[in-house]
């Protein structure tokens, strides 16, 4: 299964780029997709205090699931206007 | 009118897309990148496509919240240099009141929901 | 920018007369004749000097209260035909929230205290 | 001692003019002046209560004395914007 990920501002640094494939066996919560991209753990939990998730440009909960196909977003926190 | 756009803002054109004989009170709300620390400009990051998404069920549910008629909201994203427009909104309603309160709700909705970011000047730094 | 005119007030030139590139939020109030019933417009009675001194107290309350940078308010009396603006009021602030707040606050002191009055249709009835 | 008066909206219809000037032998209240316009007091009486006063282009109270050269304006209910 393929998911589409986005990174952002500060999240974007971080990774070094704005956009990764992934596979995964199966559906996955998105916040368990965004703790497996860290190799340090305790680092994961922290970010994902500020970190928002969208799946298919829409905010949802981290708990949620993530399918096939499905862009899955990253978004830490906005300062548009 | 919804638009995310990297294009300088009409700014004109975007008030008057909200204008019907039918309206007596009109606000409009304009953020712009102001002089400051003698910054040229801002760098709005964006992810357009859920941009365009949140902007259209803010304006659902200002719409619903308030007896508003028409409403255009537009913001820009890419550099945008000091003294242009990041965002305008227009509510066009029959009582000041709804209007006031729709307007104001869609500018910190933005603030709060849209997938938008001003890029921190010190990343420029880092990269100089 | 303070004005009391029976001319058509000249929208845009108003709303960018509060423009500077200090400023990073503009919040515009504009109130239109609105068609309704078949009327073609509004008659406006008004007592100009004091209009005029009761916009600028406005005006300058409204500047103590809160933090704004500019302001222009112009209200128009006389015949003003449907579509037509009889008050526009622009605010420029740094912050929005002030911006806001001052503005609708402008427009419900004007329509507590300007001497100024829409004539009732009947009046016209009565002539006939 | 003249004082210049002006009338308007319900006011200028119910005097049939805008502007009125008038002798008085002294300073005078300003609801004194409006309610001496009146032949019937109680009519009078009943519109002071929604009209209000304005002395040379400032609202004042209805107590207020109105000297030579003034202008006194009544003011109905407004309704601008």
């Amino acid at each position: 299964m393929k998911i589409h990920l986005r990174f952002f501002a500060t999240l974007c640094n971080r990774f070094g780029t704005g956009e990764q494939e992934i596979e995964i066996e199966a559906p996955q919560e998105a916040r368990e997709i965004f703790r497996s991209l860290f190799e340090d753990r305790n680092l994961a939990d922290r970010m994902i205090r500020f970190v928002r998730f969208a799946v298919n440009c829409e905010y949802v909960s981290p708990e949620t699931l993530v399918h096939d196909g499905d862009e899955l977003a990253f978004i830490p926190p906005v300062s548009g206007g | 009118m919804i638009e995310v756009t990297e294009k300088p803002i009409e700014v004109e054109k975007v008030l008057q897309s909200v204008v019907t004989e039918k309206s007596g009170g009109f606000v409009h709300f304009i953020g712009s990148v102001r002089q400051e620390k003698g910054i040229s400009g801002l760098d709005y990051e964006c992810y357009p496509a859920m941009a365009r998404s949140i902007l259209v069920k803010i304006m659902n549910e200002a719409k619903q919240r308030w007896k508003v008629e028409r409403m255009a909201i537009v913001h820009r994203y890419g550099w945008v240099a000091v003294g242009e427009s990041s965002v305008v909104i227009a509510v066009a309603a029959e009582h000041r009141r709804e209007a006031f309160a729709a307007c104001e709700f869609v500018i910190e909705e933005i603030k709060k929901k849209a997938p938008i970011w001003k890029r921190e000047r010190f990343s420029y730094v880092q990269n100089s």
